[in-house]
């Protein structure tokens, strides 16, 4: 019986759900459906405020009639469906993850307890500065720490996400071009293998997207980038190594014509974990580069985030950046706001508490880890791609930095199995899928990257599943088999929309407008 | 120090040879040797775990502002998070997580989500509700954006009850997308509503649920006056209020954003928190975010996926009306299961509680002599006085006897100096007597 | 390819198992199979201390020459190893855990806080009592509690267990009757329905078990008791509701022909659940109580233990208890062991973290909370035998208490379902088994307890999976299908010994002596 | 005042009338009426969540002994233990499972056994380890039952080098079993081996590695003494030491046991630890506790299982040889995680670390007036100091100075008064010179 048979079946009273854990494999109710008219988990704290009731204290008109539905579940029962859903869930935790772009590298625990110290957790983000003066000396010691990774003057830590960043460094872009006075710039230059956030964040910026495209070495087309510049330009975005996992060898050329036409250059920094250590953007010439601190500084992502974007700028920018910051004086930290600041770009200071966690990473990594780093990732998704190389197509096939692009496309026209195929049967092989569709420019493509935290004997067992998936196509069809559910109809889900529970029940035709 | 790494000597060597290579520097051939860094990072060697544990264990020991009473809100509320809803929403599946791109492998998370989805949906009083955005001023600047984009107007009206620092967020984003943000001030703590002179009708009318001041707003007359010019009405939300008012939904709003913090998320120096987002039907295909929504699996079990992705940066590119992709998904976890703890009659519990207590600290406050309410509009958790001396130098003087007295209110905006103190359900009696006697002297 | 597979197929060097989450159902290498020489998760703290070789530390003689294999693995490795081991594991977090006897009760969060406080967990237990004053005024607090809810005067607390409970109660009543003088009492009497450890403890006391036969009523035949009765018994030992989760109706007679003859009464707590609050050992006659703090008091059994089992006791009785106990004195608490102890029974304060859950457990329960327990734990057990009195023997078939003892005898008579089969069945449809063949005196039994926290609607769940079961015979004999690993072989277990990783690699035939 | 139960007053309705019953006091007719407690419980009602939080740091704030820093050992040892340990060995399905009964459903908690067991065979030098008994002490009695039961014998010699607390241990046990325990004197800080005057040979030595002066004993010569009049040799080792020493085992012990809590679980105020036992296979049918071993399920896959149950109380009973059910599996995953935690290279180092604190406290403590070495035996990582005034006072005096000094030795046992100081890893050289500059101080 489903929890939707179950949902039907119940006619009488009380939660609509049972509560039974995956090793029977069965879907799990909703908190809804385990609710209990007068069940609950919540006490509170004896006061002793006087209870003056509702009615006394708030004008009637504002007061709702009924409690709102929530939900009524005893503790217990949380504690069983939350459990139980987190059984549903793929994790670092528990397997390999070579999400391509995204750096699932391992987090290391440490970093947790340092992010849960009631010193950093139980602060106002109003605390005078004076009372915080521990957290004002551990930010101004991240962005120091990470301006010297990326070879920048100073940074901004506010952005909650890379995205984020890309929009507060093109509002810096802005704001530089706008005291230069002239005429106003309006485009910005991006590869056409760039991730989707650059190109909304230009528009957010209030500029226009110019596509460049790639060379048959799957770099930027110096060439095509020539004739795209000019002093409409107000600069160019790139990461690099790119996201076919490639160094721009003609980064310095790229600089210098970009800035030839007096446009600026965005680092986005999503692949910095290949370069750590190693070289710096601001070294390559970059004006302005965000960090995802989620990908290369092991903030776990939560399922999706929290993350942390900071943006670090050249010199000459530094004036304009976001505000407050901390600064040192003679009676300790204080908050300041630059004199030409673009403004706040989080209400707060930032998602403080995964700046703490980056910050005791680099702390325990130090220099001589951090650039481990990039030696281990650069060398796994090499040696994974030499592995691979005779059994999928890998389009550009030369020395890759942290991640490599390869592709299906052949093995499709000779028996059918496209990139979603190799992703849903290797999460039945147990590990998590390789990036799909991903850079657009290849066809079915599979954007691998290993990160620097899997051992050997992880790629080698990766390895034999890729292989084994590519020698068995008819397998395909029918995966995932072992997973929580089946292969997912994403076109009902969007055909049918039912974004909550409560549209569950509502009728059909009222859904979309 | 701790080699994060697993690569043993041998291995490494074997790897190269498997790849063609002699050392781990020709690993970086494409990089041009004039761009290498020569020796290494300028920055010392790794610590040790027990070495970086006592170096973030100093700096939280010099964070003493973590100790006091809490009596700040501005946004950030000193609510308890009971040990259920901190081990759960930790569990190691949620936390090191992706994104729920194969929702083959990430039911967990997606459900999570869509009961999230349905909780902030009910707290807005609307049909939809997104996956999470970054806090409460991110999730106003998308809703500003989306009315833009509904309207294809440009103006915006922002009334001044929304918190200082959402709106200064506003308009640095606005020097992007350049909408017209016009400001509507407060008369005696309440949005005061006319039609500004200038003719152009808004995009959206944005107005705070509490505001900044702690005052309740007329939520109606504000969805009015936006319909009345074809405008939508958005409301920056407190969801605690939900316990005991009536929600923005049903009084007209179109969007509701808000800050999560509230619920699952201690107040951890400003974030990461979760910017709540809700809407009605009509905009869910402007919706800023990801969505998930409800399916079944190719047996026809019941399953969860993201959906109307088309909307999404990764697909609709330079098209996308929001270029969020990294959200705040482990925060709305705990957002979700710390309102299930709640539940019913737990959200009720809760308001009423910060009601009572804001109520009795109130009351006690405006007794000492010299203290004087800023404005008189009915509050619900959070008040402003009036102060005979600067409110920085109260909360300095507060500090030292242990207690975080509030926000000082924005400079100049009130006519007088104010300071907003918030009271939760955290606040004993023993605690406001306590805070009320060292006000007193505070004052003086 | 499993994993043993794997193991023999790895010829090279490094670890042999690979890592893959249990989504794909395979099983996990052990930590041995993902070793890899210099591989490494530990770091130590910089103390400065200088780095004198072990030669000169120690005497050559007793170095070893080879440093002790343990394990090579990441960080990364480890976390990923136990996560997906966690996954293998049923628990009251997952899911109904209707374990007969065990009480196998949701333990509520707040107990692992109050156990976790640094105030707790970092004192030596040698600390001088002036520094320890909170730890010694809660233990004085949870020992005066446990006394108002078995009605008993003082109590132990360093029994870390309820065997190690058993026969601390056996060693006072053996220092007890020493004191009394007469002729030795060498007999201690106990039910035939009793728990093996009440009649291994007895041993263990230098006692000699009389068995006393239960009567039709499931409870103790008391015209046999009174013929087991001389002034050779030193005492009874009875856990009562008994382990047919019936209440010994009779006690206030057994206790009355008991202390006739000079013997002491031994309540064996593990059913205290039932009657929190309605009744209590001491009022009926028992003069020695111990109690299972990880059933009755909220302390999460950990997989099989750590648990803690005081021993509370009458006034006669109180100075013959183990010690140091915590004493109130003018200037605060200290330690003090009673005049006649019997002596240490723990090395220091028993296990303490443990009491620290069981005392929160019991402020937040409260008086009032306590008899809630008791009356829903009979309550939902009471239910669930009336929704299955049809469908299963059972064969004491009156109101029971906190457990109800099931049966499969007819079914296994008419369709060969024996009681093992009940349990796996369970397991795949996603509930823990009951507790199976116990009581002896029950054939093909299944003692069932469904425990205060569950819900009706979990009830329901299991009284349905439970009525499939019965309905469908046939499917008994493959099950479990659903679980991490199917039908284990025990059997094999038993005859080829493999205790260890290292006695795998043995010659077989080395294996057992 | 959180109900843990989830009954609503509809719901208990309902299961009553299935009962037949009218009201909840006649779940309880069996019951006679004069055993019923009339009204409920002499304790106070339940208090809330945060009220028990506030309740127990008020307690927990009364040990500023936990505050101290540690030169206490005694059998207990201020270890560093990682954040991967504390989070892995607290996940929840550890923590809440049962003893595994039903392997198909206990994989997780059963490899964790049997790697557990591996480790401590291979700290044991011995051929096979158990599932775990509750500490050390414990363990010692179990060896000295099974030695009796092995060679039929009474008489066990006992080491004085066996911690004091132990031995005590060891008496009270032996008032149930009659064992006849024969104490061997120290000399100069180890056992002194001459066979007791008494003809009855034993069952077995009982000897500690280190023993509680901290001095390294000579194992060997305690084994072929014990195998000399075929008695057993049971060695209580501490598994620190097994990172620098020869294994008991393969010195000639038959059975090892030991205190666990030196990996991966805090000093916990004295429990729950866990106490290890191995012994060699001949022993295999008499090792008290519970024997996880590897099988096969019935597609052949690798499984783990409980195994030789015959020997529990459960199945044997009377005629079991322990009454060991709970166990302190929790515990043991820990020490099992810890320990890969540690690693080959980690263990040796360790125990190196400590012993070169141990040597530079012992070195900086010595050449202070008055101090001085109560044994000349060599230490690994504690040591035995004799003092110029009485312990105790100076564990004392070095509290208030925010050092736990040591642990007073038993009175008497040893001619003068003396402490036992025990340095860790944790202890760094500027910790070991202030506390010395201290112990100046508290012995003038
Ligand atoms: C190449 C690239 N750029 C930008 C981003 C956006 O970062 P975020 O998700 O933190 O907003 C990503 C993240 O997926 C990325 O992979
Ligand atoms: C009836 C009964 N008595 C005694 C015990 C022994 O308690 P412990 O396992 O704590 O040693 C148990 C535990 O299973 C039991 O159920």
């Amino acid at each position: 019986m489903t929890a939707d048979d179950q949902t039907r079946a119940n006619g009488g009273m009380g939660a609509t759900g049972r509560s039974i854990p995956l090793m029977g494999r069965d879907s799990e109710p909703t908190i809804f459906e385990l609710s209990a008219p007068g069940r609950r988990a919540a006490s509170f704290r004896t006061t002793d405020v006087p209870e003056w009731p509702a009615e006394d204290l708030l004008p009637a008109g504002l007061l709702r009639e009924e409690p709102l539905d929530i939900a009524e579940v005893s503790e217990r029962d949380l504690v069983g469906h939350v459990t139980r859903l987190s059984h549903r869930q793929y994790s670092v935790d528990l397997g390999a993850y070579p999400l391509g772009s995204c750096t699932m590298k391992y987090n290391p625990k440490l970093c947790d307890d340092a992010a849960s110290l009631p010193g950093f957790t139980n602060a106002h983000p109003a605390t005078p500065e004076g009372w915080t003066q521990g957290w004002l000396e551990l930010l101004a010691d991240l962005d120091a720490r990470l301006c010297a990774i990326t070879g920048m003057a100073a940074a901004t830590l506010q952005p909650p996400a890379g995205a984020a960043g890309e929009l507060t460094g093109l509002l810096l872009m802005r704001a530089w071009h706008a005291e230069q006075g002239g005429r106003e710039r309006t485009k910005i230059v991006i590869p056409d293998s760039a991730h989707g956030t650059n190109p909304a964040s230009v528009t957010l910026g209030g500029y226009e997207t110019v596509t460049v495209p790639s060379d048959d070495r799957g770099c930027v087309d110096l060439g095509a980038l020539r004739e795209r510049l000019d002093d409409d330009v107000a600069g160019i975005m790139l990461t690099n190594p790119n996201t076919l996992g490639l160094f721009e060898e003609d980064i310095a050329e790229i600089a210098a014509a970009t800035h030839e036409v007096g446009g600026l250059l965005y680092y986005d920094g999503a692949n910095l974990n290949a370069i750590l250590g190693v070289t710096r953007p601001g070294d390559m010439g970059f004006d302005i580069v965000h960090m995802n601190l989620h990908k290369t500084f092991a903030v776990p992502h939560g399922g999706g985030g929290p993350g942390a974007g900071p943006v670090a700028v050249g010199r000459r920018l530094v004036d304009f950046l976001p505000g407050p910051r901390p600064v040192r004086g003679d009676s300790g930290w204080s908050w300041q706001t630059p004199p030409k600041s673009i403004g706040r770009v989080h209400s707060w200071h930032g998602n403080a508490l995964a700046l703490v966690r980056a910050y005791s990473y680099i702390l325990a990594s130090g220099g001589d880890g951090l650039q481990r780093v990039a030696e281990r990732a650069v060398l796994n998704a090499n040696w994974l791609r030499h592995r691979l190389r005779g059994v999928y197509d890998v389009p550009f096939d030369r020395p890759n930095m942290h991640e490599f692009v390869a592709s299906t496309g052949s093995l499709k026209r000779s028996s059918g199995l496209r990139a979603v195929d190799v992703a849903k049967r290797l999460l039945e092989e147990g590990f998590h899928a390789p990036t799909t569709y991903f850079p657009l420019i290849v066809e079915e493509a599979l954007m691998i990257e290993p990160t620097e935290t899997e051992s050997l004997q992880t790629l080698e067992a990766l390895a034999s599943a890729l292989e084994r998936i590519a020698a068995s196509p008819e397998d395909a069809a029918a995966a995932p088999r072992t997973t929580p559910v089946g292969r997912v109809d994403e076109a009902r889900a969007a055909r049918r929309l039912v974004p909550t529970f409560d549209a569950r029940a509502a009728d059909e035709s009222d859904r979309l407008s | 120090m701790p080699d994060f790494t697993p690569h043993t000597d041998e291995e490494i060597e074997q790897m190269l040879a498997a790849c063609g290579l002699s050392g781990t520097e020709e690993l970086f051939t494409a990089i041009p040797e004039a761009l290498r860094l020569a020796g290494g990072l300028d920055m010392a060697d790794g610590l040790s775990e027990p070495d970086v544990v006592v170096e973030t264990q100093r700096l939280a020991a010099r964070n003493p502002g973590a100790d006091l009473i809490c009596f700040a809100g501005g946004g950030v509320y000193d609510h308890e998070v009971p040990a259920a809803v901190r081990r759960l929403g930790f569990r190691s599946e949620f936390v090191t997580a992706y994104t729920p791109y194969q929702p083959e492998v990430a039911q967990g998370v997606l459900q999570m989500l869509f009961e999230y989805q349905t909780l902030v949906a009910r707290l807005a009083g609307l049909a939809v509700a997104n996956a999470s955005l970054y806090d409460g001023a991110s999730a106003l600047v998308e809703a500003a954006n989306l009315s833009v984009a509904a309207t294809g107007r440009k103006t915006v009206w922002v009334s001044e009850g929304i918190h200082p620092t959402w709106r200064s967020v506003l308009r640095t984003f606005a020097q992007g997308t350049g909408h017209d943000l016009k400001p509507i001030a407060l008369r005696d703590g309440v949005t005061d509503w006319p039609i500004p002179a200038d003719g152009n009708p808004p995009a959206a009318v944005l107005v705070a649920q509490p505001n900044h001041l702690g005052c309740l707003e007329d939520v109606k007359t504000a969805a009015d006056l936006a319909h009345g010019v074809d405008g939508l009405c958005v409301v920056a939300a407190d969801p605690v209020s939900a316990g005991l008012l009536r929600s923005p939904g049903e009084l007209g709003a179109d969007v509701v954003v808000g800050e999560g913090q509230t619920f699952g998320t201690p107040m951890s120096f400003g974030g990461p928190f979760v910017g709540l987002f809700a809407s009605s039907l009509a905009q869910v295909r402007r919706l800023p975010g990801r969505l998930v929504g409800e399916t079944v699996d190719n047996e026809g079990r019941r399953a969860y996926v993201t959906t109307l992705r088309a909307r999404e940066q990764d697909i609709r590119r330079e098209k996308a009306s929001s270029n969020v992709c990294t959200n705040q998904t482990l925060i709305a976890v705990a957002f979700a299961i710390q309102l299930s703890w709640l539940g019913t009659a737990g959200l009720r519990e809760l308001a009423l509680r910060c009601a009572r207590g804001t109520r009795y600290c109130r009351e006690a406050l405006l007794a000492i002599d010299g203290v004087e309410p800023l404005v008189s509009a009915p509050t619900l958790r959070e008040f402003s006085l009036a102060l005979p001396v600067p409110p920085e130098t109260v909360v300095e003087r507060l500090a030292e006897e242990g207690f975080l007295a509030g926000v000082p209110l924005e400079p100049g905006l009130h006519q007088r100096e104010g300071l907003a103190v918030a009271v939760t359900e955290r606040r004993t009696r023993a605690e406001i007597d306590a805070f009320t006697a060292s006000f007193e002297k505070a004052v003086r």
